[in-house]
């Protein structure tokens, strides 16, 4: 028997394997291709204090190996999220992290404290990252400072886990990774999308509408690799890699890279059933190659 | 999500091809919803192509599309041989409706909105209502799926040249009378059109829209194929046209 | 006619389409495919005071849409490149650009005061951008005001234009890009690679001897029409573009975005005919759509 | 560079594959020399791959290469059918050099080093040089072309696990008795095989190694692709196996 179980702070996952923020919605259209207990987690949608309407249309582009979006954090706001969105996750027997984004560090304090009343919560992820700046949080992300100040204020009112989800738009990840591990975070997640853009020939503008998008898929998979490589060897807190994974090598990949558990975004919509056909993946790789704990793996590329 | 094997792929007209599958096992469908097809399994092309279903044949057996030979994926897609295996997701997202008691109703398609008319007109022909299409084309050389139309009623056709049927819009051939008649319309086609369309129809036609909106997920899950829509209580929000449509009653739909 | 003429500061392109540094070396292998006096200019590989070796093999991998290469700018010295490579470029009648690295201010300096001694060289490019941190640079391409230093000093030895060739592994592109313009580049070329990183899953290392390696292809595009489009909108002297351009289409799209040329790396590996075919879709472009002057095309997005 | 059409495409052991091309009009070839082939038009697998030239046959007509099913880009590889076309640049670098007045040759193949020795034992046969081959496998289930091989001399075979022939390596037939006989050798495998053959024949026989490298352009221009050899000044230096090689001179590869 393989133990393919991880640990994120205090939260016990039963395999590394979570979809990525914004990628999975609040899980109700996979629950209809698979079931969502056998995920190690499930990351939600950003969710912000009020409701959001988010960018216009098209929000999406194809690009060579990957994709840009500019969703703009469409989202029906804390309350309904909590009322309406995360109790339906209870019944599957997995930790429910919500993803929370803000413009001001009162926000994200805000949508914590409000988030902290539902049972629901079992970790949170803060979004200082969102790479379309009409959104807000970009700041937060390429600032070593002030990414330790909202760190540190959620840290405040949060009783469960603080993950901080990095942005790779910086000089200098590893400088990020310690601030925000010094102001007390539970984990890092990483990474969040490449601030890039797609122009349509015909019109002779940005193709998306907000000009400016978050390129994620297996482009940036390398730029993910490395960045997940230099700061798992730099802090002492569990990283949940991301970027690109499209199947269980990849997600070996960023394992061996220094990652204690993976998040699965684009992978989904060209695969529905991604997810669980990574954690297949992951669990092959370790009866193929004698690993007994698939916490052997974190890290062995470096180590 | 199925790899579904490719029984017929033919040019029907300028870039324009006629695709049609072998039909999964357990096909569940409406006129209206779309095919959300992967045109390679590598990852040069990550995204799926959301493409209408046209018509399901041969007591279920056959699925078929048809489609415009336009960007880089539906190029990849126009090289795939009969016997080739395609990763297709669906039928997906919310159809045409159809309504008992009416008796007549007018198909509206638009250059690639066609192809859903078929499985439509066929619908309603078969539940004994009378169907009156009407086709828009660019031109005569880009014209698809008329022949097929006609088996279930008349079929009107406007080109923007006049190089088939009318010189004009498809809006042209809605005249009073023609309205007066019908119970219900069902458009798809570009936005100019639908925007007409919704004009001219509304207080006197109840029917309804097929939109268009580039994809992710296709399935609701990443909020890109936002449209805006008139919500029950009266204001403006989003819904997507992946999973709320690709079809929406015509007075929901609010064109910016 | 369709004019595809341009100038990058003084120097005079036939067309807007150059190889990128380092993927062509001094142009002979490719000229056993065409005649380089087709090529808009040719930019050759980076060029240091003293002859260097280079990192250890294997040096390059292959990722998803794009490619990692460390190098380590293993070239002959600059006396060499002056004695033994660039005679044989005269014969084309194109510019020269001669790529410039370094590990100190003293060496770029050294290296563009030795070129100045040759009537082969047309223009400098100074390469402030070597993602492999061993071959040093990446230093003066990460901080705007050593950047803008390094700039000054060459453009003082410097008697042909100056184009200081930009990192994307910056938070801020522009601050970047405009303290180089205010230090007196003539021109700006960007982007040089993403720093990236591929894990062999069998050896559990990574897969690059260095560690990490420079990302290019096509999976870098969108990063790099975003950066152009950007930082077009904020100077006022010349882009050469480049990243993952595979096709003439990908050339227009640097144009549109704000580039005024042009540099295919990674596709001459893919097509050693990449760039006259790129010269021939950039024409073809332009008859199709009625683009009398290529020239007209530049900054089109945001204009 | 042209895009040969696929005549022939065969297993011939467990993941290896035999792959015949038409061969291009104006073909110009040496042993030894590798083809540069894209394994897809795509853009999810950029980098071409290296693969040996085997054989020339049917009078220049067909050029073939055999390879090993290992990575994504050669499982997309042994996907293509006959009538596929592919692209491939080449025959590319250095080969083999056959030298006038050899009457005796050693060939040592291991594993995929093997393939480059077919085109050279019939070469050398022809110029009537006399041919051992001494082919190294891991196992009988992964060897191959021994056949061909033994159509232009003897063939002694070494297996890891001794399922066909001895269980050794391949520098375990070379006898004193074997190499006073000959006047060169070519060798083509694994790093480890490459080291022990030309400690073997140092200051006994020469001959030449074909190295491997993993490359970007496969044409002299990246310097992705160097190698650690001993520079006529007697230095350490830097060649590129794809241009100065992949065949060296024995003495001038320098192992680490
Ligand atoms: C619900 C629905 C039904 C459709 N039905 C049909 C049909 O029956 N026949 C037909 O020919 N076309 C149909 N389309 C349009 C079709 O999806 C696009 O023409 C096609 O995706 C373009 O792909 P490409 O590879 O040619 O272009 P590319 O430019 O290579 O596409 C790049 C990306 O943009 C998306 N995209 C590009 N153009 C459009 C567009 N107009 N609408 C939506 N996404 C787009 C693609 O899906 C892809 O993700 C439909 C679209 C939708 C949303
Ligand atoms: C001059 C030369 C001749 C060769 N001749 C043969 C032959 O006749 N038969 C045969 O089976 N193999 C041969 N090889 C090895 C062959 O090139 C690799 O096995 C093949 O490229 C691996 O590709 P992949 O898609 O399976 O692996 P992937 O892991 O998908 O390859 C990714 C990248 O790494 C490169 N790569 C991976 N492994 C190697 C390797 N061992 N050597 C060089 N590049 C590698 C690939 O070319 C590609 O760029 C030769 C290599 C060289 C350099
Ligand atoms: C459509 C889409 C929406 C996203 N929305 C969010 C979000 O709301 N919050 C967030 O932290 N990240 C968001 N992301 C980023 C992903 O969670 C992930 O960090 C990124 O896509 C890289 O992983 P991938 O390559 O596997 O997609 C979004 C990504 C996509 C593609
Ligand atoms: C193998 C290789 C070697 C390179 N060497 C250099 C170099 O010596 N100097 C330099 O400024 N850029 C160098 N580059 C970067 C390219 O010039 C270019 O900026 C980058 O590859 C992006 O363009 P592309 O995607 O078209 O390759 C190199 C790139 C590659 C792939
Ligand atoms: S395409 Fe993802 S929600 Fe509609
Ligand atoms: S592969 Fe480019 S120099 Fe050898």
């Amino acid at each position: 028997m393989i133990d393919l179980s991880v640990n994120i702070g205090s939260l016990k996952l039963k395999n590394p394997v979570m979809p990525a923020s914004g990628c999975f919605s609040f899980g109700k259209e996979y629950a209809d291709f698979y079931d969502l207990s056998q995920l190690g987690a499930i990351t939600v949608k950003a969710t912000t204090l009020e409701p959001r309407l988010g960018n216009p249309t098209p929000r999406v582009a194809e690009t060579p190996g990957g994709m840009l979006n500019a969703i703009g954090l469409q989202n029906p706001g804390v309350e309904k999220v909590i009322a309406e969105e995360l109790p339906h996750l209870r019944k599957y027997d997995i930790p429910v992290i919500v993803n929370v984004a803000g413009t001001t560090v009162e926000d994200y304090v805000a949508v914590t404290e409000r988030l902290m009343d539902s049972a629901d919560v079992d970790a949170i992820e803060v979004n200082i990252s969102c790479p379309n700046v009409k959104c807000g949080g970009i700041q937060f992300g390429t600032d070593p400072a002030q990414a330790a100040h909202v760190t540190e204020s959620i840290k405040k009112v949060s009783k469960v886990p603080v993950i901080v989800k990095l942005s790779p738009n910086v000089t200098d990840i590893v400088a990020m990774a310690k601030a925000v591990e010094a102001a007390g975070a539970d984990a890092i997640s990483m990474i969040n999308t490449l601030v890039g853009m797609s122009i349509d020939l015909h019109k002779k503008r940005p193709l998306i509408a907000n000009g400016v998008g978050g390129l994620s898929g297996p482009a940036v998979k390398p730029v993910a690799v490395r960045m997940t490589y230099q700061v798992a060897q730099a802090i002492n807190i569990p990283i949940i890699g991301m970027g690109g994974i499209m199947d269980g090598e990849d997600a070996i990949e960023f394992l061996m890279a220094g990652a204690t558990a993976v998040a699965i975004g684009t992978a989904n919509f060209v695969n529905p059933m991604a997810c669980p056909e990574i954690i297949e993946g992951i669990q092959t790789y370790c009866e193929q190659n004698g690993v007994a704990n698939v916490r052997d793996l974190v890290g062995v590329a470096w180590k | 999500m199925a790899r579904l094997t490719i029984l017929e792929h033919r040019e029907i007209a300028d870039n324009m091809r006629w695709l049609a599958f072998e039909a999964p096992q357990d096909l569940h469908y409406q006129p209206g919803q779309f095919l959300h097809i992967r045109v390679t399994d590598g990852v040069d092309h990550l995204l799926r192509r959301p493409i209408s279903l046209c018509k399901v044949d041969g007591g279920r057996q056959v699925l078929a599309v048809a489609y415009r030979v336009g960007g880089k994926g539906t190029k990849l897609l126009a090289a795939k041989n009969v016997g080739d295996t395609l990763d297709v997701l669906g039928p997906l997202g919310k159809g045409f409706q159809l309504h008992d008691g009416d008796s007549h109703a007018i198909l509206i398609g638009g250059g690639i909105g066609v192809p859903p008319m078929v499985e439509l007109a066929d619908q309603l022909h078969q539940k004994g209502v009378k169907v009156t299409t009407i086709v828009g084309f660019q031109s005569k050389n880009v014209s698809i799926l008329i022949d097929d139309l006609k088996k279930y009623g008349d079929v009107l056709i406007a080109t923007n040249d006049g190089t088939l049927g009318l010189q004009g819009f498809v809006t042209d051939y809605m005249t009073d009378e023609l309205l007066s008649s019908a119970d219900r319309f069902y458009a798809c086609g570009p936005t100019p059109m639908l925007r007409a369309v919704q004009a001219k129809m509304a207080g006197r036609v109840e029917g309804y829209l097929s939109l268009e909106e580039r994809m992710g997920c296709g399935i609701g899950a990443c909020m890109a194929c936002v449209t805006s829509c008139q919500l029950p209580d009266g204001s403006i929000g989003f819904k997507k046209v992946c999973k709320d449509g690709p079809v929406f009653p015509a007075p929901e739909v609010y064109f910016a």
